[in-house]
């Protein structure tokens, strides 16, 4: 496999008509509106320049005009398939300007519900990379166990993709009587589709001959680029914020981070960020299982939610957790009314797509495709 | 000449006759066509766990002449930088060249349109047709992305078809005739005889069984790639090259790719029926034989050959295009010649 | 290592570059220095073996009326400490040196910086806008910025 | 072919044989919709589980297709920013006609929740492109883009071809508005 890389570097240093292709933002695999300007020779890309803003929603610009508890909703729409994630950070930002104490019973919820979003957006990103390499039918058994997730948030928040369900010191509702056994249940099903899918698509000879030994991302360049999450963790490197720089209740749990070991490939390749993934899901199943046996049934999940909400004048805070894509921080600034001075999103998947120029070069035009797939972006959060 | 046809038997050698044969299977083209759309579909949700089309007649069968009734109305754009004449004559040369091929293939023993004697190399030749057409529409739309998928395409086409002819003639060799209604004969009997397990013979036949076995895989795996199907599907591959070479296509001219991507998987079906699965012989020696049990198990196993074809394509990812010419080049073809030294060996000493 | 000695590191280096230091719940402690030093003092505080800085965790800019501020998050894999960087440049010479090439995700944090509040990182390679289109006008973030009526025929306010 | 290129110039007459006639064609335009598979933001997540397992968007006759020319409707499924908005007009002229629009979410009716301050949006789709249906949501149920659907069916299999006047208003609308 080696050899085929050089033969295909040394093609691509021949003299020879390069084709200028325009990829996107109306493109099947750009999962969104990202546009990528390749340079091709023959099916070799030499330089991948990716044009974004075809979403820029004006995220920063809300914030300054809205009142700290109407960011929320603004917020859940930066990351949409893991909202719950997004609304964490931004959350506990304000709770530590306020200085709030958030009841037990509302840390264990917010914990189930984000790894159970978490969950849901790796199946999404597994299901699109599935698809990017041409698999269709494990991208529909994803989807169908989703549902039993959403379902969940749904019965809390009233709401199937955009939850608005993490207040500022609390939730906006108590979950309902039946809720840990149907958490139960929905991880009961997620483990066995990932069983399948493990057969179907990540151990079938063509994915492996796909995804492996392309789009390798270096340790030391990942960190230089502030690459995060899995995109890092597959690279080899174990750090989790979860446990690196613990937040919330995550310390009472028992759970490993699944690395990049190269295990089919070289150490970083589209493969092992991939199975990262995979991995997660299964530690996230391990978190739940511990959230719903420890979680108290009684409590209020409202009393410490502030009827009045005016951090002190000049305060400001940079709060990051971990979303299932990476680190998600928010730089919150307060001038001392309800209205913040500035909200800025660090974008895990705007810090996490600016790598995508260097590790696909030297590659094949549909490596370039399962190589964005593998960083798993949401145009939303790169675009705000 | 081989076998004359029963119609004209039947009606004598006059024009009607002739008009009759040649329109015979264009109707069953139609048929089919209907057919394989709407199997396509719903063997696509019933795998994965849907419902598939519901709500156009019963069941949704009707769905496929909906869409027919629908492409014919579509707008025909001619985009302005293309190649006109190319542009619009591609869609018809790749017609033309997968229903050419329907000429030599015998529905059963009574019914061949022609029955010429190098019907084999008569669906090779006629089979590399298309491929014109491909480049054609592809260069002609004057489009990046149909650029890539026409020379992808050919090239797909070109090295697969080795491969192919070489297991091709394997079967050649075996059964010493290149009539396709021939090989057919020579497999009568039972589904032991069928060339796929070594063809008619005693018990010192056994030896050559794995390697016809592996010409059959190989057949099959080229016949993929011919027709563009998964895992082979790289020229239209979707996620990379929007729609491949038809992406400037609309409306009726678009049906004709269509249209020909299913005629061309019937016929590499029915290549694989007629040399490997004993063709219009009944697998169970005489029982339910006869002229119209004939076309009945000819069209049946062509039919389960597409079903394996739909069945893959939901099931596996797509190869690469390099990985698409080394399996072509450095695996498919030394097998297979090491299968066809094999099996003439065998044919020599017998 | 705790804020305090970072800053103690940096005040006996860089002298009169380190302007301030502050620290007081809830805040994050800060460090606010000269903007013209701000790629000497992020180069000591990526390389030198103490600090180790490997990590910008974000750079953001800010609109604080007259002039403009720039913050920088940082973090180092190795000694597991934090630190955030400030500066400020007046609004209208809004110029300082880019630190894109001690970390590269500065790359895209710089343009967007430039992309909504008009900042010149002078030695960026490629400073171009990011988000809005590159025909638009103006820097969307700043507080005295107003939408514009019509953008290639489309209307812009509701 | 294409007999609906000169939908500007319908046929005079008509009666029962071409109202028959008629009734077939739009069935067959109605009953078969091939839709641009065109994600823009938080609406598409919906979308993609509208054409999974659960909801099965196929059901209706829809398969997706990557390229605007062979599709028949285009769903604008998220928020269309400034950016995006000639872009968005080029793909709907790429189409061939007959061709729809269905509009999903409140992001592209009218701009949703970037109504006020978000000075990168388009508020509304229907600023640069005519569109046929709206769902409302933000986002919507895939259950509601499943009866839009049925509302944007329903519209085709309605629509007159022969005697055209509705369709004729509908494209002097559209010369309105210049597209």
């Amino acid at each position: 496999m080696n050899e085929t890389k050089k033969i295909q570097l040394e093609y691509s240093q021949m003299e020879s008509d390069r084709m200028r292709l325009n990829v996107g933002p109306q493109h099947p695999s750009t999962h969104g509106v990202l546009r990528l300007e390749v340079e091709i020779d023959g099916e070799i890309v030499t330089e991948v320049i990716p044009h974004i803003g075809y979403l820029h929603r004006c995220f920063e610009k809300h914030c300054e005009k809205m009142t700290y508890p109407q960011v929320i909703p603004y917020v859940d729409r930066l990351d949409y398939i893991s909202a719950m994630n997004n609304e964490w950070p931004y959350v506990m930002a304000v709770e530590k300007l306020l200085e709030i104490k958030v009841p037990e019973k509302v840390e264990y919820i917010r914990v189930i519900m984000a790894e159970l979003n978490r969950i849901a957006n790796h199946q999404i990103a597994v299901a699109t990379f599935g698809l990017d390499a041409g698999a269709f039918t494990p991208f529909l058994y994803f989807f169908r166990d989703r549902e039993y997730i959403l379902w969940i948030m749904e019965k809390c928040s009233g709401a199937r993709l955009l939850f608005n369900y993490f207040w500022i010191g609390g939730l906006a509702h108590d979950v309902y009587p039946s809720f840990k056994q149907e958490v139960l249940d929905a991880i009961k099903q997620v483990r066995k589709t990932n069983a399948e899918v493990m057969n179907l698509l990540i151990y079938n000879k063509i994915f492996i001959d796909r995804t492996a030994n392309i789009g390798i991302l270096p340790a030391d360049v990942a960190i230089n680029y502030a690459c995060s999450g899995p995109t890092l963790r597959g690279s080899g490197v174990k750090w989790d914020l979860r446990k690196d720089d613990t937040y919330s209740i995550y310390n009472r749990f028992d759970f490993n981070i699944p690395v990049g070991k190269g295990e089919v490939g070289q150490l970083g390749d589209c493969w092992d960020r991939n199975i990262v993934r995979m991995y997660e899901m299964e530690e996230s199943c391990k978190i739940i299982e511990q959230a719903v046996a420890q979680m108290p049934d009684t409590g209020d999940v409202k009393e410490a939610i502030p009827a009045k909400l005016r951090p002190p004048k000049g305060a400001e805070i940079y709060q990051r957790a971990e979303n299932p894509k990476g680190e998600l921080g928010f730089y919150v600034v307060s001038n001392g009314t309800e209205k913040p001075d500035r909200i800025k999103a660090r974008g895990t998947s705007f810090v996490n797509l600016s790598v995508l120029p260097v590790i696909s070069k030297g590659y094949m035009f549909a490596d370039l495709i399962l190589i964005l797939g593998s960083i798993d972006i949401v145009l939303g959060e790169v675009d705000r | 000449m081989g076998e004359t046809n029963f119609l004209i038997k039947l009606l004598g050698d006059n024009l009607i006759t002739v008009l009759l044969i040649s329109a015979l299977p264009l109707g069953f083209l139609v048929v089919y066509a209907l057919l394989a759309i709407l199997g396509e579909l719903k063997i696509s949700a019933w795998m994965q766990e849907r419902v598939g089309p519901m709500r156009t007649g019963w069941k949704g069968v009707l769905q496929p002449l909906a869409e027919v009734i629908k492409l014919i109305q579509k707008e025909d754009i001619t985009p302005d930088a293309a190649n006109k004449p190319l542009y619009n004559l591609a869609p018809y040369i790749v017609f033309t060249g997968a229903y050419a091929a329907f000429a030599v293939i015998p529905f059963s023993e009574f019914f061949v349109p022609s029955g010429i004697n190098l019907g084999l190399f008569y669906i090779f030749a006629v089979g590399s047709i298309g491929a014109i057409g491909i480049v054609m529409g592809g260069w002609a739309s004057n489009n990046k992305y149909t650029l890539l998928g026409a020379m992808r395409s050919v090239a797909q086409l070109i090295s697969y078809e080795i491969p192919g002819a070489m297991a091709i003639l394997s079967i050649a060799v075996l059964s010493s005739s290149l009539n396709m209604q021939e090989i057919n004969k020579a497999q009568t009997g039972w589904f032991w005889n069928w060339f796929m397990f070594g063809g008619p013979g005693s018990y010192e036949k056994l030896w050559v069984i794995p390697f016809t076995l592996g010409l059959t895989l190989i057949y099959m795996i080229a016949s993929l790639a011919e027709t563009n199907r998964t895992p082979f599907d790289i020229p239209e591959g979707e996620s990379e090259l929007v729609a491949g070479y038809h992406t400037e296509y609309s409306g009726m001219k678009f049906a004709m790719f269509f249209f020909a991507e299913y005629a061309n998987m019937f016929v590499v079906a029915a290549v694989l029926v007629t040399a490997f699965m004993g063709g219009w012989n009944s697998p169970f020696g005489s029982f339910l034989s006869g002229p119209l049990w004939g076309a009945f198990w000819f069209i049946g196993k062509s039919f389960f050959v597409i079903f394996v074809q739909i069945w893959l394509r939901w099931t596996l990812p797509r190869l690469r295009v390099d990985q698409l010419m080394y399996l072509g080049w450095k695996i498919l073809l030394p097998v297979s010649f090491i299968c066809f030294l094999f099996v003439s060996l065998f044919r020599m000493l017998n | 290592m705790l804020a305090n000695e970072i800053y103690e590191i940096l005040k006996k280096e860089f002298g009169d570059g380190i302007l301030e230091f502050k620290e007081e719940a809830p805040s994050d402690p800060y460090i606010s220095v000269e903007p013209s030093k701000i790629f000497d003092i992020c180069h000591t505080l990526r390389d030198s073996s103490e600090l180790m800085f490997d990590y910008l965790m974000c750079l953001s800019g800010l609109d604080l009326g007259e002039s403009l501020g720039i913050v920088y998050h940082l973090y180092s894999f190795k000694h597991t400490h934090k630190i955030v960087i400030k500066t400020t440049v007046p609004k209208e010479t809004p110029t300082l040196p880019s630190v894109m090439h001690l970390w590269r995700t500065a790359d895209w944090h710089e343009r967007e910086a430039f992309d909504l509040y008009g900042m010149i990182f002078s030695g960026h390679d490629n400073l171009i806008r990011i988000l809005l289109p590159y025909d638009w006008e103006g820097y969307p973030m700043r507080k005295d910025y107003n939408e514009p009526e019509e953008y290639h025929g489309m209307r812009v306010p509701y | 072919m294409g007999l609906l290129n000169r939908l500007d110039d319908p046929f005079e007459g008509g009666g029962i044989i071409l109202g028959k006639v008629e009734d077939l064609l739009n069935w067959g335009r109605s009953k078969s919709d091939w839709y641009l598979h065109f994600g823009l933001a938080c609406c598409a997540i919906e979308f993609m589980a509208l054409n999974a397992s659960h909801f099965d968007f196929m059901r209706f006759g829809t398969i997706p297709r990557t390229s605007p020319r062979q599709a028949d409707f285009i769903m604008i499924t998220g928020t269309v920013t400034l950016k995006m908005a000639d872009r968005i007009k080029i793909l709907y002229e790429q189409m061939s006609e007959p061709k729809y629009v269905i509009s999903i979410g409140s992001c592209s009716n009218c701009g949703g929740p970037y109504w006020e301050h978000g000075y990168h949006v388009l508020k509304g789709i229907d600023r640069i492109i005519p569109v046929d249906v709206y769902v409302p949501g933000c986002p919507p149920r895939p259950e509601a883009m499943e009866e839009g659907m049925i509302k944007l069916q329903k519209l085709i299999r309605e629509q007159a071809l022969f005697n055209g006047k509705d369709r004729i208003e509908e494209l002097e609308a559209k010369k309105a508005l210049k597209i």
